[in-house]
């Protein structure tokens, strides 16, 4: 794969940052505000689709190396995996900004300014981690995200919002703390600590060291992504206004934790280690047990977006499953679920937010009739439920298929079980949802669809996610992405790895 | 028994012991089951197989498994 | 691109767009209907080729017919434009929507040319008689409707997990016959078992249809275990442990039937029992035994949608659907009744009607096969069907003693369909080389012979000798029978809330004592640094370890220093 | 010009401190901006040395024209020029905030142009004595100019009246037998070697190598230094110290003073005295005792209640982190100190003046007395934020660099001090999560009073500091952030002449 040094990967995660100051400053004029968030969202946008042609063609933008510590440089590489999770961030933060405007307008929230700006902050912060070509840019890129969301958990600013919201710090800086003594290792023993393809840890250090390395990234890197037993944030910050849970669920925080155990196990450690030290099997019981364990969760929440959020604690775990597996298939359907999860999650906590805005109910068992009185909204609902329970022609079809498929190649079959009844769980606690909201009779006639800000973003993030569900490869090339990530890291796996394919 | 039933029986016994003469003089060979090839064979099993299955269905499955309409009522519904 | 427009599904999938942007424009007019005759039509004109695309490096054939596909397609398309008719007068966009889906999957299930394409639409067809049946509108179909999803879910998990480790282990991407006795046989056997009822795993089946709409219920009772039946037959023909368990299927939906009091929950046990002989008949394996499944099949399907009908027909004329509250309403209805017979008389297999040319190369298979027990049982099966679709049924619900139920009258759409699929019922019945000719497997059958008639009506009469002398016996009384669904409806549900309730309580433990250890450490920090302080004078001088402290320390530090040395060099 | 300025840096200051009372008695109005440009007067040289010792190397200045060894001699290099800088510059940052005044204390003494006068001359004179600390090449001159700076600061402390007179007396009584030890260990090593230049000592310590007095003045020089620069458990002086200096000197001496003790003992025992045995002994116990101070004061500051205590615990904390990177002694510990030193000045320095100036304000030193400032002055909190997130180290804030190059220093060092000075390091910055972050959030989201969910925003916006303190806040943290950004070529700068000056002595040790 060859470099292409550009300053593209700089402009699309700087697009965020400059406009930080911009929105600050713009506080009195809600329109220009609001304005300044589209521009950057374009602006990134347009910078992540510029540097896909060149990924198509085996190549990558890289930006030049600030000198920042000894042998590690603060430098961003636009590979695909951080493409695939670039260009999503991108076209979700799009998504989610209209739909903030509207939120916010039609509730009436305080505290606007400030939380266009931070989400602005965080979105920059999630496209630094994405592209981050090291680990100290990761690092850094993710501190500057928690920080960034912090504000946006605690938005509505009551005494409960306010614990959530240590609850939220608590979990994910602490975290941070120990990726930090984590990534400070892992420089020492390797200068650069350059995420590569197959990992570059094989041999640095005693396999009891190594070991503890790992434990101290996965925490790191795991508490974000929710793994059993660090979730408890999760649910928690559930207090946080419908668009920064979509965000912090579809794009932001726990989706750059999950990205950041793909980077861990296939770019810092490498499946191959990993199978050395062990490694692989634990991961993946973790990820197995976190995926059961919120699932049944989830089956016994009435609340809606806990509901969701206990959903994607279950559903990241996947993206880990597929790290821990290792096998070229396991790691394309991981890096696809960040695609497929992503849209099909943000359309659900599109529509949980627009029944908020249009009725205030936050229970699930308060649905009733819904589904007549805002039929787009509920459709859309629909599309993403199913799309979560993996029912195919929707792209979680294609990654849970991709990562039992994996597994299989490593003879791992007890995953298949796992996935099915994960399959099956999913739908025992999303169908109901669409049952009492569609079909059973509602009492109050006057609920109407909210307006067009708020129904437009899950429509088209479930149009996105069908047409995802039927071709993988449109648009933005996701699953080629996916598979090329993949398969670069594939390429520096033992054979039993990549053996066994049909 | 009235008069009325005793005539309408007869003739449906007589009609099935038409059919079964017949058919045990078309002669035609028949699967091998036994109840073909044996006279009133069909016709046996008819009344057999229907009285056995009242009987079992009725009497003995229906005291096991009935239960009142609202038996389920109540029990936790996902 | 041609193809597509030949794929019949696709016709059925185009209506669904049309249900919805007519809704508001036309609301009467019956898409269902014409969807489902351009579908027929399609398939009538013949459609040959293939239709395939690439997916994530899968090759997906949307499109592959046969002959057995095609006969399974017909039948769907029949059927369907059927359901559209007798439900055009009710049916809204969202039913109208769910069936069209419905019945659009399950024709694609069946021209599915390869595993993948299978699996997509099998759980498309799985989701959209979920959708049908909730439309049932009341709170009894949500919940079974729930039940209903588990079980298909768990079904869908298997063949997910099946085909899974059939492509993983190198198999075949098209469909065939499965090598007999390796995990992804026995994963893939399972889920087509949920689907095709086979009882313990058939109580969905009976749980749900007779909650969904009369109209939904002609749709449910023809297309999931059909296309369970296809694949039994694509993927399982010869496998023996079908045989004994298709037989005693076949008898164990009897004998609930005769039990059961809800008319379309008996008609649903009759469902059981009739896939027995298809199941059997794939367990046999001979070309003519395969054929005798097919054709039953595809009798099996218009004379079950006629019953269903029939039945819809008294639940619409009434709102009644238990026999034990029908009865004596036959005169108000006469031609629905007339209709309904043909159907009983079908499924009874009697001579002239559809099921006497199919039923019949069933029983003559397993003749020929030698297989006595499980001919025996079918005909016991048959003796049962008759005993209780035949003239239990008929007898309690649109005869018997009158109840001084008030009848509306029917409306001439359900009427007409009825008409049609009695006609259809007679037509196959009357000229049985209409069907013969689309059987896929080198067999020929000549059902009309005189002792196979003459047996046939022996034991009919038979019956209704029976069925005259006991029943007082067979009087229906309310109340429910218990099924296998009590496993999952009591223990399970118990076991799965005792889990939730569980896990839901953690978190806030977990929380507490997080709390409390926080306190815990805060309070001791601050003992620490104001050893002795009353709370109000914590701001105040902390950790009184200051200047005496600073000055013992270095005093120490000196002194040791000082000792060290001297210990050292004491001079 | 290069040759004047080492003597401008030191004499500047030195004369101001006389000059300012003096302008303030006679002109009045021109006290503020007399001191102001002799401030920035004082930061051009420090900078122009800076400069000139990056571009041509170290400076070496003999005082009078009288070379070393027997003469004083000023030595500027990478090192002492960047204390010097930061030391200057900070000053530059108090004198600005003096026009504040030091009475919020009630009991002070009112204000007058002569008092004004002499509290900046006592700031003047206490930078005058910091520069000659890091400047200075002489262990006995060095002694003079810690005497000079610990007067100048114990005016400083007691100026705030009330109990802040209290803590200058305990201040210098810790300050005075801190002095005496060093002064102790100071004869000592003059009686072993007959020399009190730092370059001459450092060739002359062999040959007394064996001598036990040597390990005594080493101790009492270390234990004197340690006191000064509160290395645990000897920091009993410096909570009250800071709790109770009044704001503008407390924003100063929070910064700098304990740094460029700090300073003085890397100067003697990482370089001068590294040689011996007693030195790397001690070396080694004050990794351990670093790693204590740590940790109790990060414990000791989630334990507090009131800001400034808390800062000032805080302070503790990380005077044990320098105290662990100048033990270690290698040069990425010596980079990280060093750079711990910059990052938790210029932090420190905003975080007093802020929260300073908002006690003083707010009229109370509880959490709760920051609740709702993030709506009526959001500028100055996020000034205040970026100085928190720098000393918790979140990056790209100075106090991350400080924090990785040290964390990376304690693995590099290894075996149990190493594990521990890493594990230490980083419940540190768990602890100041905690204790910043209790802060920041009832700064930015709780709204003041006992009704936490009422509307916030009603209160008019307006700035909380008044502007001499507002701008040493925002322009101190404008800092941190470009410290943190340029932490590279700060590195390059200092490095190369930290490892040829410790090259260059145990090149002259035989």
């Amino acid at each position: 794969m060859t470099d292409i040094v550009s300053l593209r990967p700089l402009l699309a995660v700087g697009a965020g940052l400059a406009v930080v100051l911009p929105i600050l400053l713009s506080g009195r004029r809600p329109a220009l505000r609001e304005a300044w968030t589209f521009v950057a969202g374009a602006v990134q946008l347009g910078a992540a689709l510029s540097m896909l042609p060149a990924a198509f063609a085996g190549a990558a933008h890289v930006s030049p190396a600030l000198p920042l510590l000894p042998g590690m440089p603060l430098q961003f590489r636009a590979d695909p995996l951080g493409l695939l999770f670039l260009t999503l961030s991108s076209v979700l933060w799009l998504a989610t900004s209209s739909y903030s405007v509207g939120y916010l307008r039609s509730l009436g929230l305080k505290h606007q300014t400030g939380y266009f700006a931070a989400f602005a902050a965080a979105v920059a912060a999630a496209a630094g981690v994405a592209l981050a070509a090291n680990l100290v840019t990761f690092l850094i890129c993710y501190e500057v995200l928690t920080l960034a969301t912090w504000p946006l958990v605690v938005h509505k600013r009551t005494s409960g919002v306010l614990g959530s919201g240590r609850s939220y710090l608590a979990y994910t800086l602490i975290a941070g703390q120990l990726l930090l003594g984590a990534v400070v290792w892992a420089g020492t023993l390797v200068p650069g600590a350059q995420f590569t393809p197959g990992g570059f840890l094989a041999g640095a250090a005693s396999d009891g060291v190594l070991r503890v390395l790992f434990v101290l990234l996965l925490v790191g890197v795991g508490s974000k992504a929710a793994v059993f037993p660090l979730h408890g944030w999760l649910p928690a910050a559930m207090v946080a206004p419908t668009p920064v849970s979509a965000l912090l669920h579809a794009v932001a925080v726990v989706k750059a934790g999950a990205f950041g155990v793909l980077r861990l196990t296939g770019w810092v450690f490498g499946p191959d280690l990993m199978h050395d030290l062990g490694l692989s099997l634990p991961l993946a019981a973790l990820a197995a047990g976190t995926i059961l364990m919120a699932s049944l969760r989830a089956l016994g929440e009435d609340h809606f977006k806990r509901r969701l959020a206990y959903s994607t604690v279950s559903q990241l775990s996947y993206i880990v499953l597929g790290g821990a597996i290792g096998t070229p298939l396991a790691l394309a359907g991981a890096a696809f679920h960040i695609v497929a999860h992503g849209f099909l999650k943000i359309t659900l906590f599109f529509c949980a937010g627009s029944v908020y805005a249009a009725t205030g109910r936050e229970h699930i068992s308060q649905l009733s009739g819904l589904g007549r009185a805002m039929p787009f909204t509920f459709a859309a609902f629909g599309v993403g439920a199913l799309g979560m329970a993996g029912i195919p022609m929707l792209p979680g079809f294609i990654s849970k298929w991709n990562l039992a498929l994996g597994a299989l190649d490593d003879h791992q079959v007890w995953v298949v079980a796992l996935l099915v009844v994960s399959g099956l769980l999913n739908l025992a606690y999303y169908l109901p949802i669409l049952r009492i909201a569609v079909f059973e009779p509602g009492d109050d006639r006057r609920v109407r669809e909210p307006s067009a800000w708020l129904v437009a973003p899950p429509v088209f993030a479930a149009l996105a996610a069908i047409v995802l569900g039927l071709n993988p490869d449109a648009g933005a090339r996701f699953w080629f992405l996916a598979e090329s990530a993949a398969q670069s890291v594939a390429a520096h796996a033992p054979e039993f790895l990549t053996g066994g394919l049909p | 028994m009235s008069r009325r039933t005793v005539a309408r029986l007869g003739v449906a016994v007589a009609a099935l012991t038409a059919f079964d003469v017949i058919g045990f003089l078309s002669g035609a060979e028949h699967h091998g089951g036994i109840w073909n090839s044996v006279p009133l064979g069909d016709l046996a099993l008819g009344v057999l197989g229907a009285g056995v299955l009242v009987w079992f269905s009725k009497r003995i499955l229906k005291r096991l498994l009935s239960r009142p309409e609202s038996y389920y009522d109540g029990t936790r519904q996902p | 691109m041609s193809a597509l427009f030949l794929h019949p599904a696709f016709w059925l999938f185009i209506g669904i767009v049309v249900v919805f942007a007519n809704r508001r424009r036309m609301p009467g007019m019956p898409v269902g209907v014409i969807v489902a005759l351009g579908a027929l039509l399609a398939l009538l004109r013949g459609v040959e080729g293939t239709l395939e695309t690439t997916v994530a490096g899968f090759r997906l054939v949307w499109f592959h017919a046969d002959r057995l596909s095609l006969l399974f397609a017909l039948v769907f398309a029949i059927v369907a434009l059927l359901g559209f008719l007798y439900g055009s007068h009710r049916m809204r966009a969202g039913e109208t929507a769910a069936a069209l889906l419905y019945a659009g999957s399950a024709i694609a299930t069946v021209l599915a040319g390869d595993w993948i394409t299978f699996f997509v639409f099998w759980e498309a067809m799985a989701l959209s008689s979920l959708a049908l049946i909730w439309q049932g509108g009341t709170a009894g179909a949500r919940r079974a409707g729930m039940r209903y999803l588990l079980v298909h879910a768990t079904g869908g998990a298997l063949l997910f997990a099946g085909i899974a480790l059939h492509l993983a282990g190198g198999g075949e991407t098209s469909l065939g016959a499965l090598a007999s006795d390796s995990p992804p046989f026995w994963l893939i056997l399972g889920a087509v078992a949920i689907n095709a009822a086979i009882p313990p795993l058939h109580v969905w089946l009976t749980d749900a249809y007779p909650e969904a709409s009369t109209s939904g219920s002609v749709f449910l009772s023809a297309f999931t275990t059909k296309t369970a039946v296809y694949a039994l037959l694509r993927l399982f023909p010869g496998t023996e442990i079908l045989v004994p368990l298709g037989a005693a299927m076949a008898l164990y939906g009897v004998v609930f039937a005769v039990i059961e009091n809800d008319i379309r929950r008996l008609l649903g046990y009759h469902i059981v029992s009739q896939v027995g002989y298809m199941v059997a008949a794939v367990g046999i394996g001979t070309p003519l035994a395969l054929n005798g499944a097919a054709s039953h099949a595809f009798s099996h399907i218009l004379y079950k949608a006629l019953l269903f009908m029939g039945a819809g027909a008294a639940i619409e004329a009434t709102g009644l659907r238990r026999l034990s509250d029908l009865g004596g309403i036959s005169r108000q209805m006469r031609f629905a009744v007339a209709m309904y017979a043909v159907g009983a008389l079908s499924i009874s297999g009697a001579p002239l009607f559809n099921g006497f040319i199919s039923k019949s190369m069933i029983v003559s298979a397993a003749g020929e096969e030698h297989l006595l027990w499980t001919e025996l049982l079918l005909v016991l099966a048959a003796v049962g069907t008759f005993l209780s679709v035949g003239l239990k049924l008929p007898w309690f619900a649109f005869f018997g003693e009158r109840r001084g139920v008030a009848v509306r009258p029917l409306p001439t759409n359900l009427l007409a369909a009825m008409g049609i699929g009695g006609a259809l019922c007679l037509l196959y019945g009357l000229f049985p080389h209409l069907l013969y000719s689309r059987l896929p497997y080198l067999a020929t059958y000549a059902p009309y012979t005189l002792d196979h008639v003459v047996s046939t009506a022996q034991l009919l009469l038979a019956t209704g000798l029976v069925f005259y002398l006991a029943r007082k016996t067979l009087a229906p009384s309310p109340g429910l029978a218990l099924d296998t669904d009590w496993l999952y409806r009591i223990p399970l549900a118990r076991a799965v809330s005792a889990t939730t309730g569980a896990l839901a309580g953690v978190g806030p433990v977990v929380s507490t004592l997080r709390g409390e250890a926080v306190t815990r450490l805060d309070s001791a920090a601050r003992r620490l640094a104001a050893p002795g302080a009353p709370p109000r004078r914590r701001e105040s001088f902390a950790f009184r370890a200051s200047i005496g402290w600073t000055v013992l320390f270095a005093a120490v530090a000196v002194v040791i220093t000082w000792l060290v040395v001297w210990l050292r060099n004491p001079g | 010009m290069r040759e004047l300025l080492p003597g401008l840096l030191v004499a500047l200051p030195l004369v101001g401190a006389a000059l300012v009372p003096l302008v303030a008695a006679l002109f009045r109005r021109t006290t503020r901006v007399a001191a102001l440009t002799l401030h920035a007067a004082i930061f051009a040289a420090a900078l122009g040395l800076f400069w000139s010792a990056a571009a041509a190397g170290p400076i070496r200045y003999a005082v009078g024209g009288w070379p070393g060894p027997w003469g004083i001699e000023l030595w500027f290099d990478g090192l002492s020029t960047l204390i010097a800088l930061l030391v200057a510059g900070m000053a530059c940052f108090a004198s600005f905030a003096q026009t504040f005044g030091p009475d919020r204390d009630r009991t002070a003494p009112a204000s007058t142009p002569l008092r004004e006068g002499l509290l900046r001359g006592a700031l003047l004179l206490l930078v005058g004595g910091l520069l000659g600390i890091v400047a200075t090449r002489d262990v006995f001159n060095l002694f003079v100019f810690l005497e000079i700076s610990s007067l100048a600061a114990y005016t400083l402390v007691a100026s705030g009246g009330g109990r802040s007179t209290v803590a200058a007396f305990r201040y210098l009584l810790a300050g005075t037998a801190a002095g005496s030890l060093y002064l102790f260990g100071v004869g000592f090593l003059y009686a072993l070697t007959g020399t009190l230049n730092m370059d001459d000592l450092a060739a002359r310590l062999p040959s007394v190598e064996a001598d036990a007095a040597l390990t005594v003045a080493v101790v009492l020089i270390a234990v004197g230094l340690s006191i000064k620069a509160a290395l645990f458990p000897l920091h009993g002086w410096l909570p009250d110290t800071y709790v109770y200096t009044p704001t503008p000197a407390a924003g100063f001496i929070a910064a700098v003073m304990a740094k460029v003790s700090a300073y003085a003992l890397l100067r003697l025992l990482g370089e001068v005295l590294a040689g011996t045995t007693a030195g790397a002994v001690v070396l080694e116990i004050m990794i351990w005792l670093g790693v204590a101070g740590v940790v109790a004061g990060g414990v000791l500051a989630v334990a507090q209640r009131a800001v400034t205590r808390m800062l000032a615990w805080s302070s503790i904390s990380a005077m044990g982190m320098i105290l662990i990177g100048v033990g270690m002694g290698s040069a990425l510990a010596i980079t990280g100190a060093l750079f711990h030193m910059a990052a938790h000045a210029l932090a420190k320095g905003c975080l007093f003046f802020g929260a300073g100036g908002i006690r003083a304000l707010e009229d109370g030193d509880g959490v709760d007395r920051w609740a709702g400032l993030g709506s009526r002055a959001p500028w100055t909190l996020a000034a205040l934020t970026v100085a928190a997130l720098s000393m918790i180290g979140i990056p790209p804030t100075a106090g991350f660099f400080s924090k990785y190059y040290l964390l990376s220093a304690s693995i590099a060092a290894g075996g149990p001090a190493g594990i521990a000075a890493f594990a230490a390091i980083i419940l540190s910055s768990l602890l100041a999560t905690v204790y910043f972050l209790r802060v920041l959030e009832a700064a930015w989201f709780r709204t003041p009073g006992d009704a936490p969910e009422a509307d916030s925003e009603r209160r008019p916006p307006g700035p909380v500091l008044p502007r001499p303190l507002a701008v040493p806040v925002v322009g101190l943290a404008v800092l941190v952030l470009l410290t943190g950004i340029f932490a590279r070529p700060f590195e390059r700068h200092v490095l190369p002449d930290w490892e040829s000056g410790t090259a260059r002595i145990s090149a002259e040790a035989p």
